[in-house]
């Protein structure tokens, strides 16, 4: 579904991410894994056309995307969950659920109402401002936004950050039911292991902007970097 | 030792060449040149002291020339007003107090009250034509729509000892070299001080300074005070060069010198007499030369610097590695 | 009585004719966060239009019509070349536009030189409202603000459109990661901010001095009302023009015009100061 | 050090303070979880001054200080992380410290400068937080993780009495949660500290007596192990399996 | 060329951008037509003139940088123009004064302030515009007159002169008021005027001008007569033809003066710039003052500008609007008070030439 080859990804100048492949296949929860500042933000960005390629290519669903307008790559199915949630402020969760709809289509539709099966909460939060949610309730805002509309990846950014222990396993199971229900793809950046274990088979694991290993969760787990970085060394 | 500094900085040289020029300059040139030189000087330290403002603390102010005009008014006033010798003195600094008052007073009203951003230039744009309405309106003391001339021609230097005629050329041109210096160099102290270090956060973050134990209107308010009475000093500095009338509080003026520091670099202090510079000759050069079509091309061309140097000369002058002609701070 | 009549009339039509001037500048200030000083030459040009039919020898009706057209498109053009680049720097657009009105200025100053323009009345008489004689044309302006009042609302409130625009302007790298061609929005919004302009000056054109100066006037009262009614809010440019328009028409009935004024923007700063966010922020 | 006497806050209709009662020792830890939504964030901003509440009382060093602004109680020692980071981004990451640690000062100190002996705090903060090869960037080029870490160094850096960290390792890998953790032992050991986490690794890492809020009021309290066995924080907060 | 290097330089200053430009360009031709006159006539005193023009943006301080550069860089001998009083005011105090250089201003004005020995006033103050003119409205129209004005000196001293008039000739001020420089709505003034049924109504308003009249009108006061003394060739065209007729105006000169110094200066004009080529008062002023230092030059006899000044008090000239002179006391010019009224199609039906009117003013050489 997703193949990036040999990526470039920076700001300005600077070059983050360096020759970056990895491959999500369909229906494939893949997870991305490293620790702070290494780039895994940078190349989401760089995957949902934030930030430009300097070099490489971006394959989806077999069409090259390298060159395309980030709006595009999101009405061609790339849903983005970006890090520190960036819900729209000032505008009430009603309209930031709608805001997603565009994803995986061409036109602002209203949402779904099975966004409220996933998280109940904002049914009642509907007329309020997304910028005076709780933290925790601006997370779930962000993701039931992408669910609104009909992302067939989901590129996701440290989603359980600032979410309750019960409501990040809720996650886990809704992430997986939505992709038994129509084969949604997944690309998860996560510190929390164990909720990245929960979801995901497969990962990669970055450092310094490059990937240094790959495979399943459970053996990327006992790689050095992993063991070193996102478990308690003690 | 000294020998070894200015090899090591050709900083100092160009900066030295630089002042020997601007020393010489009345000698070489004609008076009509030098007094061009000294007007664009005093809207030189006019800009400065909106960069202080605007560049460093985020203070929008649209308008800025209310305290230009004030401080050109109050020392018309004070001159027309206090006959005796020395009377220049005490004008200056009532030029440096009153618009300093306004600000202070504008400041505690609007900062205190938690008014920013935009809000702040706005309301700055809408007093522009108040007070120069009570300007207009108060014509025995303001002189009105004819502006203010029968005042007592200022003069420097020792009263019945030595004594300077501030509308001579040169006389005029030293004074406001020499201001120009002085102002740069507070300008300069003040934002590398641990006050303008904050002055420059409360520009990023004023919830963020107030939660760290900083009384944020108190500091905002000094900031602009100091601008204020910056800007008023310069409005003294153009009584001998200029005329005052209503025309120096106008909208076009606040306008132009967001300019000025815009194309010289905003947050750079040297910039602000850059840009006054650049803009000014250019727009001096233009109008002598096309006298219907000047201002077009002066609106195209500030387009189209604001497109092309978004940080100004000066910005781009330092990507260009120029950095040892402008003394501005390295981050 | 009948001054109690009139004058409410008077003021209510003065709110109108701010709110119909100062709209497009809301749209433009508020919602795209562009300080667009080039506001009041916009409305230069509506009046331009208007004028041009007259010159033409065409009714005037047809510069209503022309005025938010053209004056639409120009600001699609100015929006295409110069405003897009500059989203992320605000001030810089301040200062943009400021190029942009004095380009303008000059242009129409070359191709239709320096003097007074002309323009025919589209209006004249008068109507009985409540029993008393009120300018026809007046209560055509308060009609026609409420028209567009509702039709702008309709657009920003009310369509999916208005909501892309809200979106981008909210957060614009966020609305792009969703789907939404920045772009194509912004110039829109922005073509139709100007025709709003374009269009109050073309409605003002019987009632106002027609030259290449006209804007400015308009410029700086425009952004009291956007600051008094609050930034980003339709209904606080309704509420802004109201009080600035009542407030001077019932002011300057008791005092001095001048004086009236002046109390009028000190009260602004006032209700600033008690409500930073504006009258319904 | 810091007292919270019967609490009560709404925004709307809806009831985010509820008769809360809060008792923090002087030198004590203590960590405070529940749902998301449930007023956590909320009850900083009321100690901060940044809301006043409708009713109650906020008692700081036995001071009142409900009706005071931001500023002064900010002077009175309380220092805060945000949820999210807070940084100056267009500032260098020194100059981010700097004015973290000058800002109880008075104004002469500030323009002239004065900065009692701040700087070696601030290298020390430096050297703690591995942030030397950092110092002279812009701020805002940080990753997440790292600003969090900078926002953390303003806060011991603002001279604190009592210190509020909203959570304070979101986003940050679990070695660096870990090293967060000792870091608040270490350097926080012996000053009032009030820590919002939903990281459960982190909290008993903490080894702090944990609050649980619950709409509103103080829904239990004891060491984390205590915590964690309460079938109804489990229900409403931890879910099945911790 | 050797004959470059002998012209003599007079510099002129016009409002060519900003809120005056509706005047400048016509002013630069007028400077420009009376200097290609002269010079095709054999300049002054065997030499030709050349004209430097410079434009002020209309702002006080772009006018003393343009006019001190062509008196000190360029060596301009004279100065000319503007219409605006603050740049009046900045030129008059800041650059003839100083560097002792004649100035002509065009325009009319309150008189009492700029005074001096280099400051030439070209245009009407208020005696001139009023004398004859409040007893013709009152005889006209009818005793009951109503002023509005914008609320700086040329209007308040304007109108007082109009209420002593009227006392005078058994008229009577039914109300005065100042408004506000950029007023843009009237409706409250009209409403004020209404209700004091005047017979005639005289605004004294200089930019806003127009909008007040369109608003006159909308609100159904257009029985009731309208005198201007700022009508002119520049402002008619402002207004649509059914607000323009009738309308009474008292100037100093028209387009429409039929003598044959006017119909020879007006034939010569359009051929030079066009048919559609447009002069008022204030730039027939600039044509007679350029002709007037030249007169003055001629009679001290040498380029001396000290000789010139000398010379310019009590010299007259036959200008289109007729003979005029300067006032030796006070370096005003004595104008013509011509009443006239605005047909529909912009043209001016001249009523009555009072002939030459000595200016009344504090000012002293
Ligand atoms: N806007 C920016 N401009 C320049 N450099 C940046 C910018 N944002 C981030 N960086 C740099 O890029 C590097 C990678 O940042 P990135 O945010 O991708 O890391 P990350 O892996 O997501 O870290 P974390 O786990 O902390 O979120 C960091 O060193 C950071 O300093
Ligand atoms: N200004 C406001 N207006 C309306 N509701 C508000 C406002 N501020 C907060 N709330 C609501 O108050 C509740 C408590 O919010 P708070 O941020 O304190 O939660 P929290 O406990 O910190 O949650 P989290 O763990 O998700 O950060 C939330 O439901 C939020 O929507
Ligand atoms: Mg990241
Ligand atoms: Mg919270």
């Amino acid at each position: 579904m997703l193949e990036i080859e040999d990526l470039d990804v920076g700001y300005g100048t600077t070059k983050i991410c360096r020759s970056v492949s990895l491959t999500v296949g369909e229906g494939e929860l893949i997870c991305l894994l490293g620790r702070n500042g290494v780039g895994k933000t940078t190349l989401l960005r760089g995957i949902i056309g934030m930030l430009p390629a300097t070099k490489g290519r971006i394959t989806f669903n077999g069409s090259d995307i390298t060159a395309a307008d980030d709006y595009d790559r999101a009405r061609a199915g790339i849903g983005y969950v970006p890090q520190g949630r960036l819900v729209f402020q000032k505008m009430t969760v009603l309209e930031n659920l709608r805001s997603g709809t565009m994803i995986g289509g061409d036109r602002l539709g209203s949402y779904p109402d099975e966004v409220f099966s996933y998280f109940p909460v904002l049914k009642q939060r509907l007329n309020q401002a997304a910028g005076t949610l709780s933290g925790g309730e601006q997370q779930m805002l962000a993701l039931a936004r992408v669910l609104s509309g009909r992302p067939k990846l989901l590129l996701l950014d440290e989603p359980s950050e600032g979410i309750q222990p019960s409501i990040v396993a809720e996650i886990a199971e809704i992430l997986q039911r939505i992709r038994r229900e129509r084969g949604l793809a997944l690309l998860l950046v996560e510190q929390n292991l164990k909720f990245a274990r929960s979801i995901s088979e497969r990962g990669y694991v970055i450092e310094k902007g490059s990937i240094v290993a790959a495979g399943t969760v459970e053996d990327l787990a006992e790689d050095s970097v992993v063991r070193e970085h996102l478990t308690f060394a003690s | 030792m000294i020998n070894n500094v200015l090899y090591k900085q050709p900083k100092f040289w160009v900066l030295g060449i630089l002042f020997l020029a601007l020393c010489a300059f009345p000698q070489v040139t004609s008076g009509y040149q030098t007094s061009l030189l000294a007007k664009f000087l005093v809207f030189g330290i006019f800009a400065l002291s909106l960069d202080l403002i605007w560049g460093y603390s985020g203070i929008v102010n649209f308008g800025h020339a209310i305290f230009f005009g004030a401080g050109a008014y109050a020392m018309g006033i004070a001159l027309k007003y206090l006959p005796f010798a020395g009377a220049t003195y005490f004008a200056v600094i009532f030029a440096i107090l009153v618009p300093m008052l306004i600000g202070i007073l504008l400041g505690y009203f609007l900062f205190y009250g938690r008014v920013g951003g935009v809000f702040f230039g706005v309301v700055t744009l809408a007093l522009t034509g108040v007070v120069q309405s009570i300007i207009i309106i108060s014509s025995d003391l303001t002189g009105g729509m004819n502006g203010l001339f029968d005042f007592a021609p200022p003069k420097l230097g020792i009263p019945g000892l030595i004594e300077f005629d501030l509308y001579s050329p040169t006389v005029a041109y030293y004074t406001v070299l020499a201001a120009a210096i002085g102002c740069y160099l507070l300008a300069r102290y003040i934002v590398n001080s641990d006050f303008g270090r904050v002055i420059q956060a409360i520009r990023e973050d004023e919830d963020r300074v107030e939660y760290l134990g900083y009384n944020v209107p108190f500091l905002k308010v000094v900031i602009f005070a100091i601008a204020c009475g910056m800007a008023g000093f310069s409005g003294a500095l153009y009584v001998p060069l200029g005329f005052i009338s209503p025309d120096l509080l106008s909208i076009e003026r606040s306008a132009v010198v967001l300019v000025w520091v815009a194309v010289g670099g905003r947050g750079t202090l040297i910039g602000a007499f850059v840009g006054t510079l650049a803009v000014s000759y250019m727009q001096t050069f233009l109008s002598d030369q096309f006298v219907v079509l000047w201002l077009l091309f002066i609106g195209v061309l500030a387009i189209l610097v604001i497109l092309i140097w978004p940080t100004g000369i000066v910005g781009f002058a330092k990507r260009y590695s120029l950095r040892s002609i402008f003394p501005f701070k390295q981050s | 009585m009948e001054a109690l009549v009139i004058q409410t009339l008077n003021g209510v039509s003065l709110a109108s004719i701010l709110i119909l001037t100062s709209l497009g500048l809301a749209v433009i200030f508020g919602m795209l966060g562009v300080v667009n000083l080039a506001h009041g030459e916009l409305f230069m040009l509506g009046a331009y239009a208007v004028a041009t039919m007259s010159k033409l020898g065409l009714s005037p009706w047809w510069g209503l019509l022309v005025a938010p057209i053209v004056v639409g498109a120009i600001g699609m053009l100015i929006e295409r070349t110069i405003i897009r680049r500059l989203y992320h720097r605000p001030i810089d657009t301040l200062l943009a536009t400021w190029g942009v009105s004095i380009v303008i200025r000059q242009v129409v100053r070359l191709i239709y030189g320096t003097g007074h323009m002309s323009s025919t009345s589209l209006m004249v008489g008068s109507t009985t409202v409540f029993g008393y004689e009120y300018p026809t044309y007046r209560l055509f302006v308060i009609l026609v603000t409420v028209l567009v009042v509702l039709l702008t609302f309709f657009l920003y409130f009310k369509t999916t459109f208005g909501l892309k625009i809200r979106l981008v302007i909210s957060n614009r790298s966020m609305a792009r990661a969703l789907g939404i061609n920045t772009s194509k929005t912004d110039m829109w919004a922005f073509g139709i901010a100007s025709a709003l302009g374009g269009l109050a000056g073309a409605i003002m054109s019987p009632l106002v001095t027609i030259d290449p100066e006209m804007g400015l006037a308009f410029l700086a009262k425009g952004f009291i009302v956007v600051i008094v009614g609050g930034i980003g809010s339709l209904y606080g440019v309704i509420a802004g023009g109201a009080v600035i328009g009542g407030g001077e028409a019932a002011i300057s009935f008791l005092l001095r015009p001048v004086v009236a004024q002046i109390i009028i923007v000190l009260l602004a700063v006032v209700i600033i100061r008690v409500r930073p966010k504006g009258i319904t922020g | 050090m810091l007292q919270i006497e019967n609490l009560h806050k709404r925004f709307g209709g809806l009831t985010v303070m509820d008769g809360l009662n809060i008792n923090v020792a002087e030198g004590e830890t203590r960590c405070i979880i529940g749902p998301n939504g449930t007023g956590k964030t909320t009850l900083f901003n009321l100690i901060t001054g940044k809301i006043k509440p409708d009713s109650g009382a906020i008692k700081i060093g036995g001071r009142n200080v409900v009706s005071r602004r931001v500023y002064e109680i900010a002077r009175l020692g309380v220092s805060r992380k945000f949820q999210s980071p807070t940084i100056f981004g267009d500032l260098t990451v020194e100059d981010n410290l700097i004015i973290a640690a000058t800002g109880r000062r008075n104004f002469t100190d500030l323009i002239l400068s004065r900065r009692h002996g701040a700087e070696s705090r601030i290298e020390e903060i430096l050297e703690k937080l591995e942030f030397g090869e950092f110092r002279n960037d812009r701020s805002g080029d940080l990753s997440h993780g790292q600003r969090q870490w900078l926002e953390i160094g303003m806060v011991l850096l603002n001279e604190p009495d009592l210190i509020l960290l909203d959570e304070p390792t979101a986003g940050m890998t679990l070695a660096e949660t870990a090293r967060t953790a000792d870091l608040i032992r270490q350097v926080l050991h012996g000053k009032t500290t009030l820590v919002i986490e939903h990281d459960i690794a982190f909290v008993r890492r903490l080894e702090a007596p944990v609050t649980v809020l619950f709409r509103g009021k103080v829904m239990c309290e004891g060491s984390f192990e205590d915590i964690a066995e309460d079938e109804q924080v489990r229900r409403i907060y931890l879910g099945e399996n911790p | 060329s050797a004959r470059g290097e002998e012209t003599v330089k007079l510099g002129g200053l016009f409002h060519m951008t900003g809120a005056g430009s509706v005047w400048g360009p016509s002013m630069q031709q007028c400077m420009e037509y009376a200097i290609n006159e002269i010079n095709s006539s054999g300049g002054v005193l065997g030499r030709q003139l050349a004209m430097l023009a410079e434009d002020d943006n209309t702002s006080p301080d772009i006018g003393i940088q343009k006019s001190t550069k062509m008196i000190q860089a360029d060596g301009a001998k004279a100065l000319f123009g503007v219409v605006y009083s603050s740049v009046r005011a900045a030129v008059a105090a800041n650059v003839a004064a100083r560097f002792r250089v004649p100035y002509f201003y065009p325009t009319y004005w309150e008189g009492g302030t700029s005074c001096g020995r280099y400051y030439v006033s070209m245009g009407a103050v208020p005696n001139q515009q009023l004398d004859y003119f409040i007893p013709y409205l009152v005889e006209k129209f009818g005793p009951r007159i109503y002023c509005v004005g914008q609320d700086y000196i040329w209007p308040r001293q304007s109108i007082e002169i109009v209420e002593t008039l009227l006392k005078k000739h058994g008229g009577e001020l039914v109300g005065k008021e100042f408004v506000p420089f950029d007023q843009s709505d009237w409706s409250s003034v009209i409403r004020r005027i209404k209700d004091a049924k005047p017979d005639v109504f005289f605004p004294f308003i200089g930019g806003g001008l127009v909008d007040c009249i369109k608003q006159y009108y909308d609100f159904g006061l257009g029985e009731t007569a309208i005198a201007s003394t700022l009508m002119d060739e520049l402002f008619v065209p402002a207004f649509p033809p059914e607000l323009r007729e009738g309308m009474q105006c008292s100037v100093s000169y028209l387009m429409d003066l039929d003598n044959p110094v006017n119909n020879a200066f007006i034939a010569g004009y359009k051929k030079a710039y066009g048919e559609d080529a447009v002069v008022n008062n204030m730039g027939e002023a600039l044509y007679d003052s350029v002709h007037l230092w030249k007169l003055a030059t001629e009679k001290a006899g040498s380029f001396d500008i000290e000789d010139t000044v000398d010379a310019l008090g009590g010299l007259s000239f036959n200008a289109p609007q007729g003979e005029i002179s300067i006032q030796a006391s006070s370096n005003h010019a004595a104008l013509h008070q011509i009443i006239a009224e605005v047909r529909a199609d912009g043209s001016f039906e001249v009523i009555k030439d009072f002939g030459k009117v000595e200016p009344i003013t504090d000012c002293k050489v």
